[in-house]
């Protein structure tokens, strides 16, 4: 079935999905963290995500930028560390830009996630390869805006760019870190795979997951 | 895991309840939004000096708020920077018209959480500045990695910033002072074990017994090299010498310029250590250590400045910048002058550090 | 063995060197026989507070010598009474012809070591008094066992004490007032590892990941109980309900007959803490315990206090007597009167105690 | 060969095997503290007689009252805790008891031992029973007189008197402490050969051995 707009009550589905997938991997990213980082980024995210949790009933029946707004509020608030700012810049930005709707074509996804990982990329100033999220975050909206051009629909254009993320997140192993934490380890960040990268994995593909679910 | 803790996710609560408690001749503490801040402010026509960063470092910072110190702290989770919501509700209630420095440990996640709350108080018309700390000389270079991080120079430039602060230095004064605290003060540590975050419950990284960990940072974070213990001399003259043989290093950073409302690239040089400096030597437990091993250390740091033509003027020994109960070491020396002495020397009452009243 | 000293057996040594270089304008340390010393002593016409026990519990007995504290303390080795020796040099170096009182927790080795030092000290027509600190409330029978150990209230003994002498009160008057505080202080600790005696190498006890050591002595003996590890909220009610609902205690110490020339047993029995007392609490840190989990056992204590109806009227909380770098906390309840709260606020200034001036 | 006299050189000859057993038996007597006490017994001993050692050849030309009761001081002022004065006062009082000898008879070898226990008993006010060097010295002090009366030669009477001191050490473990640290531990003391009556009965051994090795 071909998917051509995400209403309002998936995107919060969405998040709900995320909070739920990001208790699950609070260890798994954490230790990703200990290895590099410093031990907390799956603390840190799941912490943020159940107040996202806490506020969604606050928000529910406005409009999807006001959902998104108020989850990188309440990240904002709550994730602290680099995670913090970061995603909260990425889910306020991505709710700017997509403003009053109340479902999303393809394209304002494309929209959408431009406008978040400029966000990210404007706040936390890292480059591509530098072992960060943005490793993760870019190759997705690459292969999005790619897709979308060439006519997918929003599935098949989110599983290229979940895959997208996914080889983005595996190809920080063999990355040496420049940015955050990681980077006081030199060339002992070598053959990691970098936390942030793989939240930003995670929560992309908690989209596709909501939307192939009621698909 | 070995710890007096209820339940992980009540322990910063929890600890910062205990402190109110204890010290509530000096203290208050907020809680949603965290901070900590001086039972009498806003002081009257002061600077308030504010900092911040994950818990896990106690003393720093919530210990060091009271007289002629900290006027407010915000703590975040453990080893996770607090968040912009904090520094901003602290700001706005220890600013008594005067203005707000932001101490902020170079950590990027510190960083852009207190560039965000410096952006919040700046629209409310509070006058801000944000003064980074970045002076661990593990880091070797900044072009390749997040810079220096902020360690044992918060604890000095905190001290120094808020005597001047008391002394009615104006904010751009006691901002001007913090960054030449900073440019004089360089740290290293190490680490014979590693700590456990409560949430996490196991060891952030695991050593053998017969290993330590050179060149790590207050969170845990694994350092630049892995090594056999040495002898307490031996580790002594590896971080003395780190810290005394450095070069001169040249960070950008960014500051906020409160005229145009905007933050602006700052290129920022240090000069090396030289014979003939009077120094404040800090020898620091990461929380583990006791401290008749801390005096061995300070000890053979003595001799080996003495050799440097290094003046120890000053001297500060004990559990100041932690890393819960990681036990290890670090050592900060801070080039001074005159008038940071003079700020020094000037009377504290805080809970962690007290003298002159 | 994790630990920053060289080689074990100077380990006491250069802990002593280190302090003396840090704190040169109040204290000096004589080698063979050792003892820390007031940089100013003697002090005319002040009773000298003398006191000493093994080395591992820093910052006692050492850290607290200085102006309004102790005149003079003996370290010996690792968790070994000193010799009488040193206590005896000590006290010809600090009595000022007032006299010296010798303040002695209450372990064979540190009872017999300063017996045989008063006795040295009489023969040569110094004035002394002995006086035993018996507090921990872990041990409970004084028939069958060497009696209570001499634990917390050791150290605001010696504050109170030493703020008396400093007052201008006369050697008896100031054992008096010493006795009358160890009547009325009472402690318990417990520990969540163990520590290592660096001459040993290992660790004293083994204790399991799970488990932790209810009632444990400051030398790394085992407590009364070995158990699963609790909450800090558990462990916490234990050891504070072990001192408030603790029944009176009588026992046997001899003290010297100045007069006489010789030991005299006196019986002495302390009265149950209750409801209306007012109290000195000390949440004291084994050693590895940070300072932000000793809050959180500061909050529920000072909770349990409220519930029954005793009154925190000051508080010290930090690592005062510790076992090395064991982890665990130890609790203090010091009934005072208004004598005794005075000369707690009067100034001190010592390597490890400081206010008011 | 009968044995009727111990000339001051086997004295001093006693107290360097004293040295260097306690210097073996460090770890053992560490060993043995750190169960019931504070691990510090082995190394206290040790240091002590290290101590002795290095006072010794000032002593050396004098008279046996004079090299015990110098080894008394040394350890005195070198042991600390318990075993310090215990020992300390074993030894004085044992060089009080002979004075000014150059050879002791079967006869003096019980008035050293009995002077050095009773010193021992009197600062340290243990009871035999109490889980203590006393449960070491006092049956090896009775045998050794017992032995004598009956007009034993010093090795024959030294022989009951060492296996005296080791039937004490061992009887102490099923004892359950009332003296010294151990004391704190209660039943939890039971079971532990305690360290104090461990040294006793190495010491007097070592007495016995330097007889034998030279008789
Ligand atoms: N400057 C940056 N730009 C983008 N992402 C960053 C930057 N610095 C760090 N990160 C990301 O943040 C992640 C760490 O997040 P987290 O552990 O929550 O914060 P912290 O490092 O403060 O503990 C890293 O794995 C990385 O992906
Ligand atoms: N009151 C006493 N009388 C006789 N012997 C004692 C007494 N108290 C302790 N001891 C002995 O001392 C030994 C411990 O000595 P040591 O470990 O050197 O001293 P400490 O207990 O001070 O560490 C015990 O094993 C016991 O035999
Ligand atoms: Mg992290
Ligand atoms: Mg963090
Ligand atoms: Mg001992
Ligand atoms: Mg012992």
């Amino acid at each position: 079935m071909t998917v051509t707009t995400i209403p309002k009550d998936q995107i919060v589905r969405w998040l709900r999905r995320t909070a739920q997938v990001l208790e699950e991997n609070r260890d798994y990213l954490t230790q990703l963290d200990a290895a590099i980082g410093d031990a907390d980024h799956g603390i840190n995210m799941d912490r943020g995500f159940k107040r996202v949790l806490s506020q969604l009933p606050t928000v529910e029946d406005k409009d999807i930028g006001s959902v998104l707004k108020t989850t990188g509020m309440a990240l904002l608030a709550s994730v602290g560390g680099a995670g913090g700012p970061l995603y909260g810049t990425f889910f306020m930005r991505a709710g700017m830009a997509v403003g009053g709707k109340q479902e999303l074509t393809a394209q304002d996804l494309v929209t959408l996630l431009q406008g978040a990982v400029d966000g990210v990329i404007q706040r936390g100033k890292a480059q591509p390869g530098d072992k960060t999220m943005v490793d993760a975050l870019l190759p997705a909206l690459e292969a999005l805006r790619e897709a979308v051009e060439a006519g997918d629909d929003i599935r098949t254009a989110l599983e290229k760019a979940v895959a997208a993320a996914e080889k983005g997140m595996k190809d920080t192993i063999p990355m040496l870190a420049k940015k955050g934490r990681a980077s006081y380890l030199g060339e002992r960040s070598i053959g990691h795979q970098d936390p942030g990268a793989t939240s930003s994995y995670l929560i992309l593909k908690a989209l596709l997951d909501t939307i192939n679910e009621t698909a | 895991m070995k710890k007096l803790i209820n339940k992980p996710e009540d322990f910063v609560r929890e600890s910062l309840e205990g402190m109110a408690l204890a010290h509530s001749d000096l203290i208050k503490v907020n809680f949603s939004p965290t901070f900590v801040y001086r039972a009498d402010a806003p002081v009257k026509g002061k600077v308030a000096v504010v900092s911040g960063g994950g818990s896990g470092h106690e003393p720093m910072h919530g210990g060091f708020v009271g007289k002629g110190m900290l006027d407010a702290a915000c703590p975040g989770e453990v080893f996770t920077s607090p968040t912009p919501d904090q520094m901003f509700e602290a700001a706005k209630t220890v600013n008594s018209g005067a203005g707000v420095l932001f101490i902020v440990k170079n950590y990027t996640g510190d960083v852009m959480n207190f560039e965000m709350a410096a952006e919040l108080a700046h629209a409310e018309g509070i006058p801000v500045q944000n003064i980074l700390i970045d002076d661990d000389v593990a880091v070797k270079d900044s072009l390749y990695t997040a810079g220096r991080r902020g360690t044992g120079t918060t604890v000095l430039a905190e001290k120094i910033c808020g005597a001047a602060a008391e002394a009615g230095y104006d904010l751009k004064q006691v901002a001007d002072l913090c960054r030449r605290v900073n440019l004089n003060g360089r740290s290293m540590g190490m680490a014979l074990t590693s700590c456990i975050v409560p949430a996490k419950g196991t060891p952030t990284f695991e050593l053998g017994e017969d290993e330590m960990e050179i060149g790590i940072g207050i969170h845990g974070e694994p350092g630049r090299e892995r090594m056999k213990i040495k002898s307490a001399d031996e580790i002594t003259e590896m971080l003395a010498l780190a810290i005394i043989e450095d070069e001169a290093y040249t960070r950008t950073v960014r500051e906020w310029d409160m005229e145009k409302g905007e933050w602006v690239e700052v290129e920022l040089t240090d000069e090396p250590l030289k014979p003939g400096d009077q120094v404040i030597a800090m020898v620091n437990s990461m929380g583990g250590t006791p401290i008749s091993e801390l005096y061995v250390v300070y000890r053979k740091l003595h001799e080996i400045c003495e050799k440097k033509g290094l003046k120890i003027v000053r001297n500060l020994i004990g559990a100041y910048i932690t890393s819960l109960e990681m036990q290890g070491v670090s050592i900060t020396l801070l080039r001074v002058d005159d008038e940071m002495l003079r700020f020094w020397d000037a009377p504290v009452h805080t809970p962690a550090l007290r003298w002159g009243m």
